[in-house]
């Protein structure tokens, strides 16, 4: 059992090595990829918070990313232009606009959270599916802050005078190793996840988590418990924001320009999906499976033209296109992951975690609360009667 | 600390749902200390009446005042707060383990708030460990120790009654309230959680409100008895009295029980 | 990105994406989203220029080939995709779909690559690194306002109907056309809609209210196509001029196809396909051997102007020896007086677009991409005057 | 009182049921239910009586559990795990916890009851529902009421009600006695020993003894999924063991001594 | 008035095919507890064969066969997502059918290309006047069709056995099964009807005025989301209900654009989602959807 741990252990600290060594050997296309992962990270554990582990289903996690986006660009970003394409902003230091752009994210959720609290289910789903349309609507419309449709560029982040971009010390070097803007954020990003993992494991297995648990499986039970349920629903959408936020401010640096077409829908049911792949309240798992969700697509449009009967993308061959080849593999991937670990990764985690010692666990999963589903709580086995 | 027993004073309380009274003007005192029984047929009212004194239902009239403190119209988690838990006919457990719902009884006892949990101040790890010390040694005495780091999804009924048991008191109320503890269990197994229940009462100088259909079980336990029959009190007293009441006989315990 | 740049053993200073035997041009597409047809019409007419060029010895004794790399119109796509070709590329022939352009503004600057998306936006001008090829929206919409003027007799005081997608190349086109119905005197009905909205039903009851004397769109087919088969069945028979992608082959195939063919017009910064030119007969001749069965429409000539425009840069540069991203751009800025198919370019001043004349074209099913010319560009005064919009 | 040999209306046959991988929760069962009687199940929280129930209706795959090994037969013809071919059959089971459908009328669950049962006339649902009007009043009286918004004893009652719309051949109850008060518990029995004369055979699991030794013909005792004991309702009632285990017979005999002794709790201090 | 008149008419006319759309979500949901994602690809797949088989068959024909198609894609999709799933809760499945709608729709985009395809509709661009009104045939007969659908389904629901029997294991699955409720054939027939509605709904989104079916034609199915929701989701009533909301709501919103003023840019596009959230405060059940009935 302690080699056990031991060894588990020595992967993580690999897996750690790894990623603070990866910038001196990936590429700049790894590192794109892997900060929007990153960020991808953020919005999921945020989103596993919510949906996983308070049981709100949320479509609308796209906008909370855009508010953290947007936030951090008029927060950091100053005043420029004239006329229609003006551009407002408050030019703050980026530290103090990273911070203010997680806490507006979260008041954002704030806002929203009475709504949400009258609602359950797929109602709340598809009430939080109006949010990415409003919110392509503020972000087409309110130019002076977000740019409109072309979206406004970043400043980049900077710490005591060391930028996190090309700039401030231009042409930094490590053993060699060009040290641009992507590279640096690559720590930063590194960073941002590490503190996001840390305070969300926290946070679930400890009162609050449990609180919000209650919340899920029956909100009667949870106020019968001394669980001021109104607050904690809105607590559960501030914090799950706070995490989009942060995912957000992440995908601007990443992106070094905002721009609404990102935070649509189709981001939306992605993060859905990634919570879901990675196994509902796992926060382990719903990292894992954004790392997957938003790598595999890209992976698979860079790689597929190597496939055989696959024509590289432009030439004139009949077949699928690459693009087209990775669209089918994606598609098939979602598939034959859910049905071979119906509870996720974290439950095919738990499969292949070799049991621990005497007490013997009911192997047993863990009833996961069904969010998308009509009610809120699966009957589990034994003498539950639906209440 | 475990809160002290007070007084609770039902006066009057009425509840309607569409074309059912399900209350009427129901009154009765549970004593402090006291184990007071609430029997009635099925559909009398009992749980509603659970209902309305932890704050889930509010009475269309009629009051409720605990320890001499208004209590009707109450949110739940305030009724909580001031020291009265409940379990529920039909089990309602969070899913996780034993001790996650254990916990999740202390939480008005709790304080860590979203931040401290998150960054793992000292002041939330020292009180989450000293909280689950006691929920463990609760554990012990409802004989839950091997379960303790179980999921609650694959228990046998029985245990996971008194898993519901265990949380309820985790609150370390004042008046605990138990709406049928003993349903699905076997003779020896009721008896076990009787004598459990006399010990609680016993150790911690607390109120029961106990609604239980094992007249056995009611006799051997109550102090007093309060009979509902279609929403209405249909007598009140010793159980010895009750037992004997014809009201009660032909409402509830039957004609045979009678001879 | 000067660090990179080599001298080749021909003397010419040579940047990223230039070898001593190939220049290698990236190119990021939509072949598998929403505008994968367009995508596709334009890859090929460059992969067609590739081939042709190659044939002839290429450019600069090197060979040329274009990295083609789909997004699939997805943003985040884009942009990984542009990191993974922009440190091989020497220009960017095609960047499709506004939102990821302008994403990429700042890394374009970035870099120096010089890039040409095919979006025609005015907001993409006034930057040295993006050439946008051809009139711009707004452009095309003051002289579609001036062909209503002559071809529908409109007076002062008419009211025009604009149907224009929310967004960059709608509203962009709204600010033409707003402009120059304040030079005209007209007034126009705006009916701002979504690419999701296909049924204009609304939209054309509230036209025809409005008393509309014509009608512009900037949407896309599926929405003109809805347009015009309304307003005829409602009996609002005006013109209606759309910008150019609101019209495609494959709408003369359905239903609205007779009303497309009496009330519809397109206005357009290049010739139809079908016009009878011996560059675009070559074109269409050499297009259709290589592809057969493809359809030539749009796309294809302006994925073959901008590859014209391309060559046309590393031509110059190669003069000038020097196939660095800088030496590239500076080639390209000194053409003043480029032809392509009969679109006059002129790429000296960022700030401006490179065309102001705009072709009026009119569906027709018989015509090779379901297109013929009603009238060939000219200039148009108002269009001189018109203070462009910044981005 | 014991009858001459019956023919089986159901035969379990060395019966194994694991849920997931790893809890084996019937370990080898046999059992005959002899036709036209009622057969008592009986055993301590977690022995494997539910189990037992699904295993035989079929329904051990909505809990993720599946028959390791051995057969189920009804009329010697065995049952697949399929629950729509078990009611086909005429097995209908009372489920463990009521189950009712909570969104529908009361009316509506009765409607629901018989939807395993193929067409029939008007007729026959008509009286099938009399009946079950007749035998338990209370749905008669909440016809249009949801079901989720019953007392939890009005929920069994239409549960029961519901198993009855079907005209079982083979009633499987899981603990129809729970939350009933004591004289709707004397009903049940009663009604249960009424179905039972009228031809259908009765599987009863029970945690109230005493009631289900006083209706059944015969019992048998589960523990740890193996059957511990069988026999004649009469020859259990008056064991030893079963009296002392499952009769609450301790009661009577010794108070604590012979229970467990209660522990140890202090009041919180902090 | 006449104006109004024409809105109105639009916006019944497209609610009351968008209510075909959020019928089929409803059913599926309602029998599964899954959010089909992949409808809209149903209602692709359905259209396409209608157009690529109207040319043989003739229209009547060709529909009959779309909606079979479209309803055995349906069916295999439930397949799909049942199979190996039992017990896995319906997220699972929901996550399922937006990887399964990426391979249906890449294919049928291939297949499609950039074309509009004819589904050989009888109506075309005809138009009927009644006083002052227009009104193109294809959209009365939209009406019409969709209104006698959901009403067949409606009927179903509430009063044939499968109705009571989906409701039934919507409630409870294991008591449902209990009954001898066959929980997959069930399941199936919901998804192919769903299947079969998404077809002929796609009819009328490539009729005229549309120019026909293109690749993104079932990216309409979106806007039923809300229609679904507004109505509530257990209802096909309410299905109805929320569509014609929804259709009134865009048309009005498009119709009066100018009216609206500055608040009206862009607002035809919101104002479907501003209903839906504004009625859900009220109605956090929709229009007619039934409230839970829990109690403790
Ligand atoms: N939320 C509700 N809506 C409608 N009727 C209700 C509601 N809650 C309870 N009732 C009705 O009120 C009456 C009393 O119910 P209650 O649950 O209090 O009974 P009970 O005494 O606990 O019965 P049992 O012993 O069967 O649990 C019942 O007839 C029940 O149907
Ligand atoms: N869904 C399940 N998953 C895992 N284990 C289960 C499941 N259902 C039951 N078990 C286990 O199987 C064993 C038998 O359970 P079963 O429910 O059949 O007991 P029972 O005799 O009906 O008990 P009770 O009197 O509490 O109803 C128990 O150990 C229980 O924990
Ligand atoms: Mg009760
Ligand atoms: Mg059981």
């Amino acid at each position: 059992m302690s080699e056990l741990i031991t060894g588990r252990r020595a992967a993580a600290a690999a897996g750690v090595l790894v990623l603070l060594a990866l910038p001196f050997y990936a590429d700049g296309f790894w590192l794109q990829s892997g900060l929007f992962a990153m960020a991808a990270v953020l919005g999921a554990i945020g989103l596993g918070l919510l949906t996983g582990t308070a049981g709100q289903l949320s479509l609308g996690h796209s906008f909370f990313l855009a508010v953290g986006a947007y936030g951090y660009v008029w927060f950091s970003g100053g005043a420029s232009g004239s006329g229609p394409s003006r551009l407002t902003g408050l030019g703050l230091p980026p530290l103090l606009a990273l911070v203010l752009a997680i806490a507006l994210a979260g008041a954002a959720g704030a806002v929203f959270s009475p709504i949400a609290g009258r609602l359950r289910g797929m109602y709340l789903g598809v009430a939080t599916l109006a949010l990415v349309f409003l919110g392509q609507h503020v972000m087409l419309n309110s130019r002076s802050v977000t740019g409109g449709f072309n979206g406004r560029p970043v400043e980049p982040m900077a710490l005591f005078g060391f930028s996190f971009s090309d700039a401030s010390p231009r042409g930094l070097a490590v053993l060699g190793v060009p040290f641009g803007g992507l590279e640096r954020l690559w720590y930063l990003g590194l960073a941002l996840v590490a503190l996001g993992l840390f305070t969300a494991r926290n946070l679930q297995q400890g009162r609050p988590g449990r609180a919000l648990a209650a919340l899920r499986d029956s909100g009667t039970a949870a106020a019968v418990m001394g669980v001021p349920v109104a607050r904690y629903r809105c607590a559960a959408f501030t914090v799950s924001c706070l995490y989009a936020g942060a995912g957000g401010a992440l995908t601007a640096l990443a992106f070094k320009r905002v721009v609404p077409d990102h935070f649509g829908l189709a981001l939306s049911i992605d993060f859905l999906a990634m919570i879901v792949i990675g196994g509902l309240g796992s926060v382990g798992g719903a990292a894992a499976a954004a790392v997957l969700v938003s790598l595999l697509p890209q992976v698979l449009t860079v790689y597929a033209d190597r496939l055989p009967l696959i024509a590289p993308a432009g030439s004139d061959a009949f077949g699928a296109t690459p693009g087209e080849a990775a669209r089918y593999l994606y598609g098939a991937a979602v598939v034959l992951i859910l049905t071979l670990a119906p509870d996720g990764l974290a439950g095919l985690a738990r499969r292949y975690r070799p049991r621990r010692a005497p007490a013997a666990a009911p192997a047993a999963p863990v009833p996961v609360p069904v969010t998308v589903s009509r009610t809120a709580t699966r009957p589990s086995p034994g003498k539950e009667p639906t209440p | 600390m475990t809160a002290p027993a007070a007084r609770l004073e039902v006066r009057g309380i009425t509840v309607r749902f569409a074309g059912l009274t399900a209350l009427d003007d129901v009154s009765f005192t549970v004593e402090p200390g006291t184990v007071h029984a609430l029997i009635g047929p099925n559909g009398a009212g009992k749980s509603t009446c659970f209902n309305v004194l932890s704050g889930v239902y509010r009475a269309a009239s009629g009051s409720v005042a605990y320890g001499g403190r208004e209590i009707t119209g109450m949110p739940p988690h305030a009724v909580t707060g001031l020291g009265i838990a409940r379990t529920f006919q039909n089990i309602v457990l969070t899913a996780g383990t034993v001790a996650d719902n254990l916990m999740l009884g202390r939480h008005r006892l709790t304080r860590a708030g979203f931040a401290a949990t998150a960054l793992r101040l000292p002041g939330a790890v020292r009180e989450q460990r000293r909280h689950r010390a006691r929920a463990a040694e609760i554990a012990g005495f409802l004989g839950l120790e091997a379960h303790f780091d179980q999921p609650v999804g694959a228990l046998p009924y029985g245990v996971r009654k008194r898993v519901e048991l265990a949380r309820a008191l985790c609150a370390e109320p004042g008046l605990l309230l138990l709406d049928e503890p003993v349903a699905g269990m076997n003779p020896a197994e009721r008896l076990e959680t009787a004598d459990t229940i006399a010990a609680i009462r016993a150790a911690l100088g607390i109120s029961v409100l106990l609604v239980e259909h094992d007249m056995g079980m009611v006799m051997r336990l109550a102090d007093t008895v309060t009979v509902l029959d279609f929403g209405r009190r249909i007598a009140d007293g010793t159980p010895e009295a009750v037992q004997q009441d014809p009201a009660v006989l032909r409402a509830y315990l039957g004609q045979e029980e009678a001879a | 990105d000067t660090s990179s740049d080599r001298v080749g053993q021909d003397g010419v200073k040579m940047g990223p994406g230039v070898t001593g035997t190939t220049i290698t041009l990236g190119a990021l597409t939509d072949l598998s989203g929403v505008y994968a047809s367009l995508g596709k019409s334009i890859v090929n007419a460059q992969q067609l220029w590739v081939e042709q060029t190659n044939k002839v010895g290429g450019i600069c004794g090197r060979k040329v080939e274009i990295k083609v790399k789909d997004h699939g119109y997805d943003v985040q796509k884009g942009v990984a995709a542009f990191a993974e070709i922009e440190p091989d590329s020497a220009m960017l022939t095609q960047v499709i779909g506004s939102p990821v352009v302008a994403a990429l503004k700042q890394e374009i600057d970035g870099k120096k690559i010089l890039t040409l998306p095919l979006g025609w936006s005015s907001t993409l001008l006034g930057q040295n690194y993006i050439q946008v090829v051809g009139p711009t929206y707004d452009i095309d919409m003051i002289n579609a306002v001036d062909f209503l003027t002559r071809k529908a007799g409109l007076a002062a005081g008419d009211r025009i109907g604009h149907v224009y997608f929310e967004g960059e190349y709608g509203e962009n086109a709204l600010a033409g056309a707003e402009y120059a119905a304040k030079q005209h005197g007209y007034s126009i009905v705006g009916q701002k809609i979504k690419a999701t909205d296909t049924d204009l039903g609304a939209q054309v009851t509230a036209l025809k209210q409005a008393g509309v004397k014509a009608i512009l769109v900037s949407a896309g087919p599926k929405q003109s196509a809805s347009l015009v088969g309304l307003a005829a069945a409602q009996g609002l028979t005006v013109p209606v001029v759309g910008s150019a992608p609101t019209f495609a082959p494959q709408l003369l195939d359905s239903a609205a196809a007779p009303a497309l063919e009496k009330m519809f017009y397109l206005v357009s910064g290049y010739p139809a396909p079908s016009v009878d030119t011996p560059r675009m007969r070559q074109l269409v001749q050499d297009y259709q051997a290589k592809y057969p069965g493809a359809p030539v429409d749009s796309g294809v000539v302006s994925g073959w102007v901008a590859a014209q425009v391309a060559a046309e840069a590393l031509s110059n540069a190669c003069t000038a020896k020097d196939l660095t991203r800088e030496g590239i751009v500076a080639a390209h800025r000194s053409q003043k007086a480029l032809n392509v198919l009969d679109v006059p370019l002129d790429f000296t001043d960022a700030a401006k677009p490179s065309a102001y004349g705009s072709f009026i074209l009119k569906p027709a099913k018989s015509a090779t991409g379901g297109l013929a010319v009603a009238e060939a560009a000219h200039e148009v005064a108002a269009t001189r005057g018109y203070p462009l919009p910044k981005g | 009182m014991s009858p001459p040999e019956r023919s089986s209306a159901l035969t379990v046959e060395n019966l194994h049921v694991a849920y997931g991988r790893a809890v084996r929760a019937l370990r080898g069962v046999s059992l005959d239910l002899p036709a036209g009687r009622i057969t008592a199940v009986l055993g301590a929280n977690g022995a494997g009586k539910s189990t037992l129930l699904r295993a035989v209706s079929g329904t051990l795959g909505l809990h993720r559990g599946a028959i390791t090994a051995g057969t189920v037969a009804v009329d010697g013809r065995p049952l697949a795990e399929d629950a729509a071919l078990a009611v086909r059959a005429g097995v209908v089971q009372v489920p463990e916890g009521r189950r009712v459908f909570a969104d529908l009328t009361v009316e509506e669950n009765l409607r629901a009851g018989e939807l395993g049962r193929g067409r029939r006339g008007a007729a026959t649902r008509r009286e099938a529902r009399e009946r079950v009007f007749a035998l338990l009043p209370v749905l008669a009286e909440r016809r249009r009421q949801r079901a989720g918004l019953m007392s939890g004893g009005e929920q069994q009652m239409l549960a029961i009600g519901r198993a009855l719309m079907a005209d079982p051949r083979v009633l499987l109850l899981d603990e129809p006695s729970l939350g009933l008060a004591p004289r709707m518990v004397r009903q049940i029995g009663a009604i249960v020993q009424e179905i039972n004369r009228q031809g259908t055979s009765v599987l009863l699991v029970e945690q109230n003894t005493a009631m289900a030794l006083a209706v059944a013909h015969r019992a048998l005792v589960l523990e740890n999924g193996l059957v511990r004991l069988e026999g004649t309702a009469a020859e259990l009632a008056a064991g030893d063991e079963v009296r002392r285990l499952y009769l609450g017979a301790a009661e009577e005999d010794g108070p604590a001594a012979a229970r467990p002794p209660v522990r140890e709790l202090r009041r919180w201090t902090a | 008035m006449t104006r109004l008149a024409e809105t109105l008419l639009d916006g019944i006319a497209l609610g009351s095919v968008y209510a075909l759309v959020a019928l089929g979500f409803t059913v599926v949901f309602k029998a599964s507890g899954v959010m089909n994602f992949a409808h809209g690809s149903v209602l692709l797949l359905g259209g396409w064969v209608v157009a690529a088989t109207h040319g043989a068959v003739g229209f009547p024909f060709a529909v009959l066969l779309g909606a079979a198609a479209a309803a055995a894609a349906s069916g295999l999709l439930h397949l799909l997502t049942a199979r190996g799933l039992r017990g896995a809760g319906a997220h699972v499945a929901t996550i399922l059918t937006i990887g399964a709608d990426l391979v249906l729709l890449t294919a049928l985009a291939r297949a499609i290309g950039a074309d509009y395809l004819a589904t050989g509709d009888p109506w075309g661009p005809a138009v009927v006047r009644i006083g002052g009104v227009h009104a193109a045939e294809a959209r009365l007969a939209g009406i019409a069709v969709s209104v006698a659908l959901i009403g067949a389904v409606f009927a179903a629901f509430r009063w044939t056995r499968w109705g009571l029997a989906m409701r039934a294991a919507s409630a409870d699955e294991e008591a449902a099964a209990l009954m001898g409720v066959r929980l997959g054939r069930m399941r199936l027939t919901a998804w192919c009807a769903a299947g079969a509605l998404a077809a002929v709904a796609a009819v009328f989104l490539a009729a005229f005025p549309a120019p026909g079916l293109d690749r993104s034609t079932g990216q309409l199915a979106l806007a039923a989301f809300p229609a679904a929701i507004l109505g509530g989701l257990d209802s096909a009533a309410g299905a109805l209900a929320g569509s014609l909301a929804i259709g009134l709501a865009g048309a009005l919103a498009a119709g009066y654009q100018d009216a609206l003023g500055a608040f009206g840019e862009g607002l035809p596009g919101i104002a479907p989602y501003l209903v839906m959230v504004a009625v859900l405060l009220v109605r956090p059940s929709g229009l007619l959807g039934s409230k839970e009935a829990v109690r403790v």
